[in-house]
């Protein structure tokens, strides 16, 4: 299945998938109305120094492991996608602990959330991939994730 | 401040009701123009930096931002123009020779837009391209002017070596210092896919492109950078570069600051030092250096490789063309006078040559005046700008057409002019990394084949209207143009009539 | 055809099953529960008091998730005895099943010590399972006192969950502090001052020695009254079935990494075991939610005819109290290295070139990225750990790394 | 209202052609007859016929046939024809008066042979030397023109419809192993005899039916070797390239074919015969100006035969029947029934398939 890759050789740290992320998350038909005046929790953060930058979202791994750990029974991987079910969710920080991508993070209401791939949104693809400039991101079938 | 100030040319308009200060204006800023204040939360911008390249203007993901022309302006005059008088001040502050970058902007005639094509009606049909085969493919190079024979009277089918193209555009010499390692790779990728040719420019060929060699015009220019065997022989032709539409008679000057890493290398020059092209070559002071030059790199390519002369149109172009027709090279490009450069003296650029539409129509003619025309490809360039003006050029003529700034504007170039400063926020004009990363050639490369497919459908549409299958049939069919609002030594000079004739 | 028993209905149960069914879709499948609960999220109990959640949220899963599974639950017995050679299973009413493979996932118990008068105390509580929650919360009351003994996990949460609802909560321990088990001197202090700061008293080196209806006699001499006393001293493994059918048990129940008790088909996962910590390599109980499924796995796994490894197992503990976090992973034992600022500490212990563990507090974003390394053995001269030490990120690894990492499927 | 020459002139036709490969000869009136079913094809502007062998008393001479707009003009001409002739012959071309041809010129015809001194002063072989001193009455000499300078052939041609042009001239007394006719349906013409058709260049004789789109790139090509267009014609063009590509280039008819209608690079491309596809290849790359696009079906006529070809994509109408030794090309089947009411095989070839008749060698 198609999933979230990143290129960093491409990433130019403009951080437009944040905001794009946060926007589409938002439920909110305007990007203005959504962010305007207020701090953003978006499912993917770039990260890197001068030097280098790449977007990080979640892998939705093969074994996943937040799955495993969720002490809420929270996380659950289904169609090849790794989910949260925020009202399950107790906002522990397990997953945090055991995500070795640091994909995880709080939302605002401190209730855990992370990349699913756009699918509750009515995108096509992924905000972050659809928005990104210079197609450091991209969203498509790799080997060995057929 | 004082007397050498210059208002701005432009205003950063920023709409605070949309703003959401996500910085990226700030971040993708290479002129630093856009600044987050933190005391207040919001967004400044010091617009005296600002070029107008709409970078900040094309990622701003609320539409919060636009650049518009400073209203500020100088009482009006129509001899002495508002750019004319802030030409005067800032030479009056530095002293120096203008620069610019790209095309001439002035409003000089453009004599595509005076030029009408046919299309059939009644008499013979027009054809439908996807119904009907439309045929775009041309191969330059000199032809034979006889056929032969052998014993069992069979045909010679030997051709002297050509460069096919699956559509009679190229695009242009753009060195690799001027522009950027991935507006190149790019330009070569799109060639390739497209399955025409780009051309290295004068800045030699970076070692990962050789493998585009099928599709590389490999230049020899005054300078001689990054020339050598393996280089000449990388490329499916050379191409003599004597000079350029922008800058007749005026020589390259890539300052050392660009000549890092593999542009030096790549160059074959130290680091840091200025890479000087002279206006001439300085083998080459008359026609006859021309043809030693043009045998020599023949030799040197054992006579696989077409040999291309570039000249800028000049004055006496089509008796220059017939030169090089009889020097032994295999096709002549022609750069008008409105073509590009990655910098040029202003007053030359804008004042220098001649239009390429007139220097196509004269050359066209002359070298059929002499029936010389079968014996060399013409190439042209400097401002086509559309499928249109391919049209036009290719039944004034041409065989085929060369373009350069329409690429880099398919590859993002907002054409803001300031090519010179090397901080081209599209990643294009620049050596800085973090701005080369900004063209991904994965897009870029995408976008050329984009732009070649829809001219190539416009160009077989207007075949189609004209009752034209193969774009042969195209060439010099100058019956195919009418001209509008010319004078009558336009006309006879295009060699059409007016419409309505 | 297998017939496989589960002692026991937590997570490692769940694991235990969700393993067997990768492997086997057909064998029979009975668990024990002793709880008249299907399986829930135990640890959940405090966010339950907090009414964070309710109980219909705390199912660890879907309801249909036995009959999906293809299980037989028996609730509310109890198994007393393994025949190893008959191969059977007895439970308290007698009733013996016969296995092929069995697994022991019977988690643990409080332990109480034996307080003197600690039977005339009304309102006494321990804190482990549901029915234990939901029991304190018919009795609390907004003014009701509460003393907790146990500054650990346990004791602190059920502190947080009384929080809006108690008068007043006092939280003692013998130990010099809060979090002993898992937290140094330093971060301890650092979450004690939180606590503190939302009005959790402590009695620190102190505990009751003895108890007159509603008073406490602490050690020091003190006397505290109480409305509601909550017992949260510790947890003892339930080992006592392997014990009696002769198994190898240490503090808990000693499986190897293939989850394999030193009997004959049976297998044990979760909080009653001990196993090897990759951290240290040394034998540990590692009683955590995370570890109990992925033992409960690997044991379900080998059980249905599978031959998996579990061999990464360390210690962990993600625990924030009123929006303060705190983490810590492997063994932290020895030199460190400290990165801190206002309002957060960060301790990474690294030994022999690899860092073995690492204690945060206040500052946890990304902290998987170090559990990672210890996890994975990654070398710290393979990393810009100057970089990460003040940031977790990727970015600390070099391109190679992180190709592999986000290049590919995971 | 410009005349011929002064503007390019589109137009729509009729066209035919009967040959005998067994070189039996035909009287004209055949051919004449063909033209009355496509009547509609022509509008009255335009006829004319090509005759081949039938001149056999004379076949070692050129038979120029001209046009004179007045006897002075015939005298000056007569004048220079010596300086560069041997004048054999010289009559007029015997015609028929009848209502429908009117306003007719002066219609003469001389057989001539090139001086052997003038040929060797100028360095030129014979063939070059008649187009070249074709191309200079017809373009220089005003009021004169040359309508059919081949050896044993000849063109008669008139405005007016090609049913009543071959009763004007006449043509039942003529006896020619092939004849090709021609109907005219000029859109912007004022109607000019020299402007009918066939156009001719030596033996060389085409009649077409069509409208090219490649006209001014042909015509600018061919310029360059020493043509000029003055009739701005699809026919005239396509007369002087056959002339150039047969004559100068020495291709054969199916190489001339090969050029004038190439086969579409993708069939080139799928040849199997590799030799015949580098053949195309070649011939598509060095005579790419000629290249004829647009909808043409033309016959082309020559000493010993005859060449019919459809444009690329057979934009025109054009078949091809046979009977016994005979073989028949019309825009229209009826015009086949027409000379030969039991013809057989009638079929209409693929755009840019060359139907190429030779008469049995010796029998011409």
């Amino acid at each position: 299945m198609k999933l979230i890759y990143v290129n960093e050789e491409w990433c130019l740290a403009c951080h437009l998938c944040e905001y794009n992320c946060a926007f589409a998350n938002s439920g909110v038909r305007d990007m203005v109305t959504a962010l305007k005046g207020k701090p953003i929790f978006p499912r993917i953060h770039i990260e890197g120094d001068e030097k280098i930058s790449f977007a990080v979202s979640c892998r939705h791994c093969t074994d996943p492991i937040c799955v495993k750990s969720c002490i809420a029974g929270a996380i659950s991987k289904s169609d090849g996608v790794v989910r949260i079910d925020r009202e399950k969710c107790v906002g522990c920080l397990t997953c945090v602990l055991v995500c070795p991508f640091g994909a995880l993070s709080p939302g605002e209401d401190g209730i855990m959330q992370k990349c699913e791939l756009c699918i509750q949104n009515s995108f096509d693809e992924p905000a972050c991939v659809k928005g990104c400039p210079n197609k450091a991101i991209v969203y498509e079938e790799r080997e060995g994730n057929k | 401040m004082g007397v050498e100030f210059i208002y701005p040319e432009f205003e950063v308009i920023r709409n605070e009701n949309r703003c959401i200060a996500c910085r990226v204006c700030e971040r993708q800023c290479a002129n630093e123009v856009h600044f987050f204040n933190t005391e207040h939360s919001v967004m400044v911008s010091d617009e005296s930096k600002c070029v107008n390249c709409q970078r900040c203007v094309s990622l701003c993901p609320t539409r919060a931002l636009k650049i518009v022309k400073s209203d500020c302006t100088l009482r009006e005059n129509s001899n002495w123009e508002n750019d004319t008088i802030k030409e005067i001040y800032k030479q009056a502050n530095s002293g120096g020779v203008l620069l610019s970058s790209m095309g001439n902007p002035r409003p000089m005639p453009v004599y595509w837009d005076k030029i009408l094509i046919n299309a059939s009606q009644v008499t013979n049909p027009p054809l439908d391209p996807p119904r009907e085969p439309m045929e775009t493919r041309v191969f330059l190079g000199r032809k034979p002017e006889k056929i032969e024979r052998d014993e069992t009277d069979k045909l010679k089918c030997e051709i002297p070596p050509q460069i096919e193209l699956s559509m009679p555009v190229m695009f242009s010499a753009m060195s690799y210092g001027s522009i950027s390692y991935n507006a190149h790779a790019s330009l070569a990728r799109a060639a390739t896919e497209i399955g025409i040719l780009y051309n290295t420019g004068e800045g030699g060929l970076h070692e990962d492109f050789y493998r585009y060699g099928k599709n590389t015009v490999v230049q020899v220019a005054s300078g001689r950078f990054g020339v050598y065997k393996d280089y000449l022989e990388a490329g499916a032709a050379i191409e003599i570069k004597m000079g350029q539409g922008a800058k007749p008679g005026i020589g390259g000057h890539l300052p050392g600051a660009k000549i890092i890493g593999d542009v030096s290398k790549t160059r074959m020059i130290p680091e840091g030092s200025d890479a000087i092209s002279p206006a001439p070559h300085h083998d080459i002071y008359s026609i006859e250096d021309l043809r030693q030059l043009v045998f020599s790199l023949k030799e040197a390519t054992e006579y696989k490789k077409p040999i291309m002369v570039k000249v800028a149109a000049v004055h006496n172009i089509a008796a220059i063309a017939s030169g090089i027709a009889r020097s032994g090279a295999d096709i002549i490009a022609i750069d008008g006078f409105r073509g590009g450069t990655g910098a040029a003296p202003t007053r030359i650029r804008d004042n220098v040559g001649i239009p390429i539409e007139l220097a196509l129509a004269a050359v066209d003619q002359r070298l059929r005046d002499e029936g010389i025309r079968n014996n060399i490809s013409l190439v042209i360039g400097g401002s086509v700008r559309s499928s249109a003006d391919v049209v036009k050029a290719i039944a004034l003529g041409a065989d085929a057409c060369y373009i350069a700034t329409a690429a880099l504007l398919a590859l993002g170039c907002h054409l803001c002019r300031t090519c010179q400063s090397g901080k081209c926020n599209w990643g294009i004009a620049t050596q800085n990394p973090e701005l080369v990363k900004r063209l991904n050639p994965d897009i870029g490369s995408k976008r050329l084949v984009n732009l070649m497919n829809a001219w190539r459908h416009e160009i077989k549409e207007f075949m189609g209207g004209m009752g034209i299958n193969s774009i042969e049939a195209l060439r010099g069919n100058r019956l195919m143009l009418r001209g509008i609002g010319m004078t009558e030594k336009e006309l006879e000079i295009l060699g059409i009539s007016h419409a309505g004739e | 055809m297998n017939r496989y028993i589960i002692i026991g209905n937590g997570t490692a149960a769940v694991g235990c099953i969700e393993g067997i069914r990768s492997n086997d879709s057909e064998g029979s499948i009975i668990v024990i529960s002793q709880e008249n609960h299907a399986v829930y999220c135990r640890p959940l109990i405090s966010y339950f008091l907090e009414d964070r959640t309710n109980i219909e949220k705390m199912n660890y899963r879907a309801s249909d998730f036995y009959q999906k599974s293809g299980c037989t639950v028996i609730y509310g017995k109890t198994a007393v005895k393994i025949d190893t050679v008959a191969k059977q299973v007895f439970l308290d009413d007698a009733t013996a099943l016969p296995y092929t493979k069995l697994c022991v996932a019977t988690g643990s118990s409080p332990f109480i010590p034996n307080f003197e008068g600690i039977e005339n105390v009304n309102n006494k509580f321990t804190f482990m399972t549901i029915d234990d929650a939901i029991a304190l919360k018919k009795t609390i009351t907004k003014e009701s006192k509460v003393l907790i003994i146990g500054a650990g996990l346990i004791g602190l949460k059920c502190a947080e969950g009384l929080h809006d609802k108690a008068g007043s909560i006092t939280v003692c321990d013998l130990a010099d502090r809060v979090l002993s088990s898992i937290l140094d001197n330093d971060c301890a202090a650092i979450m004690q001052k939180h606590l503190e700061e939302n009005n959790i008293s402590f009695l620190l080196r102190d505990t009751a020695v003895k108890f007159e209806k509603n008073t406490a006699i602490m050690k020091s001499g003190k006397k505290i009254n109480f409305d509601i006393l909550v017992l949260a001293v510790g947890v003892k493994p339930n080992t006592d079935i392997i014990k009696n059918a002769s198994g190898k048990i240490g503090r808990g129940i000693i499986v190897n990494e293939f989850m394999k008790t030193s009997l004959t088909d049976v297998y044990a996962a979760g909080d009653c075991t001990e196993s090897l910590d990759a951290s240290s390599e040394s034998m540990k109980i590692m009683a955590l939610m995370p570890n109990a499924y992925m033992q409960g796995h690997t044991a379900g796994v080998n059980m249905g005819g599978g031959n998996r490894k579990l061999n990464n197992m360390i210690p962990m503990n993600s625990i924030g109290f009123f929006g303060l976090h705190a983490m810590t992973a492997g063994s932290c034992f020895g030199e460190y290295i400290e990165e801190n600022n206002e309002g957060y500490v960060k301790r990474f212990y690294i030994n022999n070139g690899y860092l073995t563990g690492f204690m945060l507090v206040g500052k946890t974003e990304r902290a998987g990225i170090y559990t990672s390394l210890i996890r994975e053995k990654t070398p710290i001269s393979e990393i810009n750990f100057d970089m990460l030490k003040k940031v977790a990120t990727s970015a600390a690894f070099s391109t190679e790394i992180r190709k592999k990492k986000f290049g590919g499927v995971i | 209202m410009k005349s011929e020459g002064q503007v390019r002139i589109p137009s729509g036709c009729a066209i035919a052609a009967v040959i005998s490969k067994e070189g039996n000869k035909m009287s004209g009136e055949m051919i004449t007859n063909a033209m009355k079913p496509m009547h509609d094809r022509s509008n009255g502007l335009g006829g004319g016929f090509a005759g081949y062998g039938i001149y056999p008393d004379y076949k070692d001479l050129y038979a120029l046939h001209m046009f004179f707009d007045e006897r002075a003009t015939r005298k000056n001409c007569e004048a220079f024809l010596k300086e560069r002739f041997e004048i054999v012959k010289s009559e007029i071309i015997p015609t028929r008066k009848i209502p429908s041809v009117t306003d007719e010129p002066i219609i003469w015809r001389y057989f001539v042979s090139p001086l052997k001194s003038v040929l060797a002063a100028l360095q030129l072989d014979e063939k070059e030397f008649m187009v070249r001193t074709v191309t200079k009455i017809n373009t220089e000499m005003k009021g004169a023109y040359v309508f059919s300078s081949g050896k044993n052939m000849g063109t008669f041609k008139a405005v007016g419809f090609p049913e009543d042009v071959g009763v004007f001239y006449r043509l039942e007394e003529y006896e020619g192993y092939s004849w090709t006719a021609h109907g005219r349906y000029p859109t912007n013409t004022p109607g000019w005899w020299g402007g009918a058709h066939p156009f001719t260049l030596l033996d060389y004789s085409v009649v077409h039916n069509g409208e090219i789109s490649s006209y001014d790139s042909n015509r600018r090509f061919i310029e360059m070797f020493g043509y000029k267009c003055t009739l701005q014609t699809d026919t005239e063009v396509i007369t002087y390239i056959m002339d150039y590509l047969l004559r100068v280039q020495k291709l054969t008819l199916g190489e001339t074919a090969s050029v004038i209608a190439a086969p579409f690079w993708s069939t080139i491309g799928t040849k199997k015969d590799e030799e015949d596809k580098k053949k195309h290849i070649f011939l598509r790359t060095v005579f790419s100006n000629l290249l004829i696009t647009g909808p043409f079906s033309i016959v082309l006529g020559f000493n010993g035969g005859i060449m019919a070809l459809n444009d690329r994509l057979k934009l025109r109408s054009m078949v091809v029947g046979e009977k016994n030794d005979k073989i028949f090309v019309a825009s229209e089947e009826a015009a086949i029934r027409t000379m030969e009411p039991d013809a057989e095989n009638i079929w209409a070839p693929a755009g840019g398939e060359p139907v190429i008749i030779h008469v049995k060698k010796g029998a011409y």
